[in-house]
């Protein structure tokens, strides 16, 4: 524990993480009001609404409190998937080399060249409306930076004696990879790993407010995008803008200090 | 270190500063001002690098020595507007240019529907319809000039008539049989139906004005032609320049074109902004006089914050557009109107009326049109919001809680989950907010519903649905243009035989269908106001559809420097009268 | 005669400590004197604190060191320089030669320009010059093809070609003293021997090598210090200490070498974290440990062999 | 170092290639019928009552009924022509808009890349070079929250506070109208301000991180304490030996953001109204305008392979090591 004592930064990560995560677990219990009840629009913050209503009349923290599970969900549900396909694109890349590698490369680069958010937009008007082709649309894109980074670790690891020993012996594939190589990429999975949920917030909070998140949901950007589609701003509503900006903003750096200074506690 | 740090500072500002204006100078192309025409300068493509002034056609206006006894004429008139400036094509009605003119600001349209919805004549001088309503006899204002200068000719009107019926085959011309110029300045239209009340009144802001003969003729692929010579009218004013950078057209005075008495504005600058917000703040400021977008009020949210504002007239009068719920009436159990009539009482009116406009919304009757909307009908009952009437009346229509699951039951037992479907549209705001008051409103009843999210991202997907009658109950919006043809032409259900086009209405109706095309061809007041009652009480009875709110729409204008406005109801100050009526304090 | 015995570089009472994450003390209370022609050669197990006790004495170490005691270089006191005036040294007078095969040199630089740029720095030369003076350096020490190799990249060298060519780095700008750190590491029997002479053939230049290369240590140094557990544990000239070790861990590790027949003393140096307790550190491997050696031993002069163990009180 | 080349070159071109491809696939298969994004909802079912025919010519006129197949040929014929047909929404050639988008998205990102790389590098050295040092201590945190909040919430946060709230700047839009000359500049630095400001802060901080961990890594590496010890004062030392090992990787990364210089930032340029390519781009897809779409794709491809190809080049100059697995040596 003494690593973590000292790497602050890294332990106010997690806290921040930990308290969402408790958050989106027991939203139904915390929050006081269903959000989706209507009510009296446009109320200022008072004891029953403790953030005021919206222009539906729902109480705007219950709405916050369930916005937690969506934001997390798809950040950490597109993050698996970015750190999965980056993972198993990097081990066949760095593994076998040759003609893999340069074929999986050349589609690492492929997808580098399309414009992710574009892209995104494209797949957005693809897909159903909903949650999951949001997580979709965003990792399609942002599996890229997590496999061209494991390809190197993997190939670094691949040059190691006690691999090619092992090769030697004969021991089967599958084997190697998830006994010797995947514990070494333990440190750069997790710091990727909570690097793409920020990168995927990040991006599902710029989606939301371009309007093309997902309507029936209630997640941050939503809120954000509707504030400011009731012109918030100019009616100085700050308690409707303000929580969201803030908790995206908070949600993010939490897991890009556990990804940055988990680098930083590796070398 | 420091001095480094101090060097890197210095530096900063000034690369910030040259890659700024650098950016200014590299890249300022001058388009040559193309044009057809050599008389007048024709409207330049404003290089970025400044608004040159071109000069001016005739002599300056004497502004120096005092004006006559006349009205004092408004220098410069500053239009606010969120439609972009980016084309200028008289034939279409595509961004600030095209909605523009249905106030006939550069075209010469031969009449305009005026305040309380009746037709006047603007190009024309005077007009006359037949008994049987299918001929009309008309006069129209000699010396008339286009903007380049070429007098407007009778050869133009015929070419005109000709012109639409054949090459924008404007349905309501299509039983025009023949054009008869009778003598200089007098024409009659003789139609083989009686379609001039029809065709007059669909076609008022439809870019039913005079064409160009020796600018149009053979032109078929109309609404591509992006020159200068596109924009050319016989309009009060010429456009002289826009700069698509700043978002903004200005357009100069043609005292020739003086339709309905003097032109008492001088030039018109129409400036467009990102947003509601960012025009209000500049109105706010004094650097725009009026607001004018078509069929888009002021959002109700936004205007509070200007409300009491000195010198700012927040330009406030009923509003024609509505938003419509339609029932899913093919299919159980929006078929039984027991069914339907419940469920009137059971939408929370008052947080619709909320969502769409504010505090200013208000309960809608139960026939359908707003009070603002030509043949509405004042006797109708008012929707009245009353969950517990809705649960009785659900009651005795036999539609229980039979399984104990919280969600009522259709009488034969089969469970009920209605699709609500917004209609698709590229500003989902308020319709999906609409769509969670309905779904609230429902299960606040015990009926169960879910908002269709397949059709809300997706324009094919929405029109399939509501085409094969595949919803429960849609949401559709009626925009203040339509007022005329009235929000039931959303609920057809089918077209007369013969007519194709967009039908998602789901209420299989003889007398709605009847009805609704004997009111729109009437060919006179009385038949029109006639059959629109009739339908405003089938709606009562049937339940078929209803308006959530009545809205109150806000045109806001200034009248620090300006007066003798006129605020027409739910179109604002900026209409076909402002450009002779408006006066500089 | 006395102009070859004048003392160059004085070292009194230095400590050298680390705070970071734990607590390390790397050099504890070392005093040496090195005179002009000296060849000074520091021995001990790696870890022991030898290279940190030479880059201390240059500076050379991370702002986080706790460097405490005095050096002094003729008769300017090292710690008491500024920045400018440590420069004008380093590199002229004292050069510093780190090891062959690690990248002690830029890969992104010539190797020529690398060996001229303290002539560059220091002798006001040009750069033509300079590179030229460098291949001559370069041909002296044999590396041959000089001057193609002199155009060059470090990468491009083998092992023993990069330590000769640093070699000659250290003594381009005609330094006094050199510093070498650990010349040996990494390279086979053969190119031992070809460093070994490249130092020998050095004449006036005054010597302190750090190695842990017993064998490489008696060919070339005319003194040997021996270091345990950051502290200097016995000094002697070079034939006297091979020939008669005084403090039990030299034995001991004379013992271990090949020639002398492999004996291994088991167990090991004690941690960095608790070197700076009090007691012999070698106590605990010491066979003739006793009850006296939980003081810590001064060093004992017997007539220029220094040794700190209390059988010599 | 030609084979390399060309190899290279021949990559660059198969990948533009493949994108184009990828791209129109998408936009062409996109739902949503173009044309009532081409000419406005109200105006298509006014037209769908009243004048259907002609609804089937602009339809035969963009060729939107051909089959795919068809429809690609053209465009591929098009694209090596150079002729990227008519945006939908105005009408006018694609490259007249992108002339202007282009002109307009350039007056942002150049001055940020060049202002945050040489800001980005400065202070990542100085804060490389003591790592843990105060100077380290304070920027490292700072940069990384300004690394992590997301770019609506800084640009909304800043547009509230600069331009609703104090109007200092311009609320949104890109110049005030009616002026020419030296007033035009700047009326367009004044509305510049904050967005450009905003671009500075993300990419700086981007850079700033790179550079500090490439230094402080570098400065751990033993030629440098050997530089040291030359005594050759600590400014050669910094400059000649540090500095030249910390630019192949921020060299590389310097030649990524080249690529990403036209495409311009979405958010940013939709926040502040700011009428470059971001927005273009955003306007195209959600309007379905396939034209202006492809052409968009397509621009950035290319950007994106050419920096790439930018990057290699740029890093085999600067170190000698990936020259020679080029085999240009001897």
């Amino acid at each position: 524990m003494t690593k973590l004592r000292h790497n602050k930064a890294m332990l106010a990560g997690l806290i921040i993480i930990a308290f969402f995560v408790l958050v989106a677990l027991f939203a139904d219990l915390i929050s006081p009001y269903d959000p989706s009840a209507l009510g009296v629009a446009y109320q200022k913050p008072s004891a029953e609404h403790l953030l005021g209503t919206n222009d539906l009349g729902q109480d705007i923290f219950s709405e916050m409190i369930y916005g937690v599970r969506v934001s997390l969900f798809l950040g950490i549900f597109s993050a698996l998937i970015v750190t999965f396909v980056g993972s198993v694109f990097a081990l066949i890349a760095g593994y076998y080399g040759g003609a893999a590698d340069r074929v999986i490369c050349a589609v690492t680069d492929i997808a580098m060249a399309v414009p992710s958010l574009p892209l995104t937009l494209l797949l957005i008007a693809y897909l159903k409306s909903g949650v999951f082709s949001l997580v979709l649309a965003i990792s399609i894109t942002a599996w890229t930076g997590t496999a061209r980074i494991l390809r190197s670790r993997v190939r670094q690891i691949c040059q190691l004696p006690y691999i090619k020993i092992e090769k030697t012996l004969g021991v089967r594939t599958p084997v190697i990879l998830f006994k010797h190589v995947l514990p070494n990429l333990k440190d750069i999975l997790l710091t990727r790993m909570a690097l793409s949920v920020s990168g995927a917030m990040m991006t599902e909070s710029g989606l939301s407010f371009l309007g093309l998140g997902t309507y029936g949901q209630k997640s941050w950007g939503n809120i954000l995008h509707f504030a400011f589609f009731r012109n918030s701003i100019l009616r100085g509503q700050v308690w409707w803008y303000l929580p969201p900006i803030i908790c995206i903003c908070i949600a993010v750096m939490g897991f890009m200090l556990v990804g940055y200074y988990g680098q930083q506690k590796k070398d | 270190m420091k001095r480094i740090l101090a060097l890197t500072l210095a530096l900063l500002l000034c690369l910030a500063l040259f890659a700024g204006c650098g950016g200014e100078t590299k890249t300022n192309p001058t388009p040559a001002p193309g044009g057809t025409n050599t008389a007048a300068p024709a409207p330049t493509q404003q290089p970025s690098g400044g608004q040159e002034t071109p000069a001016p056609t005739q002599a300056p206006a004497p502004t120096a020595e005092p004006a006559p006894a006349g009205p004092k004429h408004v220098a410069n008139l500053i239009v606010g507007t969120t439609a972009a400036n980016n084309t200028f094509n008289m034939t279409g009605q595509k961004d600030a240019f095209g909605r523009m003119n249905y106030n006939g600001l550069t075209q010469g349209n031969f009449f305009y529907r005026d305040e309380n919805g009746d037709i006047q004549p603007y190009f024309c001088k005077s007009y006359e319809i037949s008994d049987d309503g299918t001929v009309l006899d008309f006069t129209w204002h000699e010396g008339a000039i286009w903007h380049d200068g070429q007098p407007v000719t009778a050869d133009d009107i015929v070419f005109s008539f000709e012109y639409m019926r054949d090459v924008k085959k404007v349905g309501s011309l299509s039983n025009l049989t023949k054009i008869e110029i009778l003598g200089d300045n007098v024409g009659r239209l003789t139609f083989s139906h009686p379609d001039v009340y029809y065709w007059m009144n669909t076609s008022v802001m439809n870019t039913s004005c005079v064409y160009a003969k020796h600018i149009w003729e053979g032109v078929t692929d109309y609404s591509n032609v992006t020159g200068p010579e596109a924009a050319i009218g016989c309009g009060p004013f010429k456009l002289v320049s826009y700069d698509l950078d700043s978002q903004t057209s200005v357009y100069e005075v043609v005292p020739e074109n003086d339709f309905l008495g003097e032109i008492t504005v001088d030039k018109v600058t129409v400036q467009s902004y990102a947003d509601q917000a960012s025009l209000m703040m500049a109105m706010a400021n004094g650097e725009c006089d009026a607001y004018y977008t078509y069929a888009s009020p002021i959002d109700a949210t936004l205007i509070d914050t200007f409300a009491g504002m000195p010198d700012l007239d927040l330009g406030e009068s009923p509003f024609a557009g509505s938003y419509q719920m339609l029932f899913g009436c093919s299919r159980a159990p929006g078929d039984d109107v027991n069914f339907r009539q419940a469920i009137a009482y059971a939408i929370d009116y008052p947080t619709a009326a909320a969502t769409i406009n504010g505090v200013y919304g208000q309960p809608a009757n139960r026939g359908v049109l707003n009070p603002s909307i030509k043949g509405f009908d004042g006797s109708i009952g008012m929707l009245e919001y009353n969950p517990e009437t809705a649960k009785s009346m659900l009651e005795a229509a036999g539609y229980k809680d039979t399984d104990g699951d919280g969600w009522r039951e259709a009488p034969d037992g089969s469970a009920i989950d209605l699709s609500v479907i917004p209609q698709y549209s590229s500003n989902m705001e308020v319709r999906s907010r609409l769509g969670e008051t309905v779904v609230a409103s429902l299960k606040g009843v015990g009926v169960n519903c879910h908002i269709d999210e397949e059709a809300i991202t997706n324009s094919e997907i929405w029109e399939d649905k509501v085409t094969k009658e595949d919803y429960d109950i849609s949401i559709t919006f009626c925009t203040s243009g339509m007022s005329y043809s009235t929000p039931f032409r959303y609920m057809l259900a089918e077209l007369r035989e013969g007519d194709s086009g967009w039908h998602w209405g789901s209420y299989h109706s003889q007398e709605l269908k009847d009805w609704y095309y004997a009111m729109t061809e009437a060919i006179n007041d009385e038949a029109y106001l006639e059959n629109s009652r009739k339908l405003q009480h089938l709606a009562d009875e049937e339940m078929f559809a209803l308006t959530f709110a009545w809205q109150t729409s806000f045109f806001p204008f200034r009248t620090d420097k300006i007066e003798n406005w006129g605020n027409w109801k739910s179109w604002g100050v900026i209409n076909s009268e402002t450009w002779f009526r408006i006066t500089a304090k | 005669m006395e102009e070859t015995h004048e003392i160059l570089l004085r070292v009194e009472d230095l400590s050298v400590s680390f705070e970071g994450k734990n607590f390390v003390q790397a050099v504890e209370h070392v005093s040496l004197e090195v005179r002009a022609g000296d060849r000074l050669c520091i021995i001990g197990e790696t870890g022991s604190g030898k290279s940190i006790l030479l880059l201390a004495i240059l500076r050379l170490l991370s702002p986080t060191a706790k460097v405490s005691g005095k050096a002094f270089y003729r008769d300017k006191d090292l710690f008491a320089l500024t920045e400018k005036q440590l420069d004008a040294i380093r590199g002229s007078r004292i050069s510093y030669v780190p090891q062959g095969s690690g990248n002690g040199m830029n890969p992104l630089l010539k190797v020529g320009f690398q060996v001229a740029e303290p002539m560059i720095a220091h002798r006001g030369m040009k750069r033509k010059e300079a590179e030229s003076r460098a291949v001559e350096l370069l041909k002296s020490f044999r590396l041959d093809r000089e001057e193609t190799i002199a155009k060059q990249y470090p990468f491009t060298y083998s092992g023993g070609m990069r330590q000769r060519a640093l070699i000659a780095m250290g003594i381009s700008a005609g330094a006094e003293v050199l510093f070498a750190d650990e010349p040996t590491k990494g390279l086979d029997e053969t190119r031992v021997k070809l460093t070994a002479e490249a130092f020998n053939a050095l004449e006036g230049k005054t010597l302190v090598c750090v190695t842990h290369d017993l064998g490489f240590a008696r060919s070339v140094s005319s003194r040997v210090s021996v270091m345990y557990a950051a502290n200097q544990v016995e000094a002697a000239s070079t034939e006297e200490l091979f020939r008669n070790p005084l403090h039990p861990y030299t034995r001991d590790m004379l013992a271990a070498m090949p020639e002398n027949g492999l004996h291994f003393r088991p167990g090991y140096a004690p941690a960095h974290s608790d070197a700076g307790t009090a007691g012999c550190k070698y106590a605990l491997r010491c066979d003739r440990c006793s009850e006296k050696c939980r003081e810590t031993p001064p060093l004992f002069d017997l007539g220029g062999h220094q040794v700190r163990c209390w059988q010599y009180a | 170092m030609l084979l390399h080349v060309t190899k290279k070159v021949v990559i660059a071109v198969l990948t533009i290639w493949l994108i184009i491809t990828i791209s129109f696939t998408l936009v062409h298969t996109m739902p949503g019928d173009p044309i009532i994004f081409l000419i406005g909802e109200e105006e298509y079912y006014y037209l769908m009552d009243n004048d259907p025919a002609y609804l089937e010519m602009l339809i035969e006129k963009y060729g939107l009924n051909d089959d795919l197949g068809t429809q690609y040929a053209r465009y591929m014929k098009s694209v090596l022509t150079l002729d990227f047909g008519e945006s939908y929404s105005n009408h006018k050639p694609v490259l007249e808009n992108f002339a202007s988008a282009a002109k307009w998205t350039l007056r942002l990102s150049v001055p940020t890349l060049v202002v945050a790389c040489f800001l980005g590098a400065v202070l990542g050295i100085h804060a490389g070079i003591h790592p843990g040092g105060r100077f380290d201590r304070i920027t490292t945190p700072v940069f990384l929250v300004l690394n992590t909040i997301p770019s609506n919430c800084l640009s909304l946060l800043l547009l509230i506070l600069l331009a609703y709230k104090l109007k200092w700047v311009p609320i949104n839009g890109m110049v005030s109208p009616g002026l020419e000359g030296a007033a035009r500049t700047a009326s367009i630095l004044r509305h510049m301000a904050l967005p450009l400001f905003i671009l500075i802060v993300f990419r700086t901080s981007g850079d700033f991180m790179l550079m500090k961990s490439t230094v402080s890594q570098i400065r751990s590496e033993e030629y440098v304490l050997t530089a040291r010890s030359k005594g050759i004062g600590r400014r050669k030392v910094l400059f000649r030996h540090v500095l030249k090992n910390a630019m192949v990787p921020y060299s590389t990364s310097l030649c990524m953001q080249l690529g990403s210089l036209l495409s311009g930032s979405m958010i940013v340029e939709v926040v502040f109204g700011w009428k470059g390519m971001g927005q273009m781009m955003y306007t195209a897809v959600s309007n379905r305008d396939f034209a202006t779409a492809q052409f968009c794709f397509l621009l950035s491809a290319v950007c994106v392979v050419l920096s790439n190809l930018l990057g290699d080049i740029v890093n085999a100059a600067i170190d000698p090591r990936i020259r020679r697995e080029v085999g240009t040596d001897d």
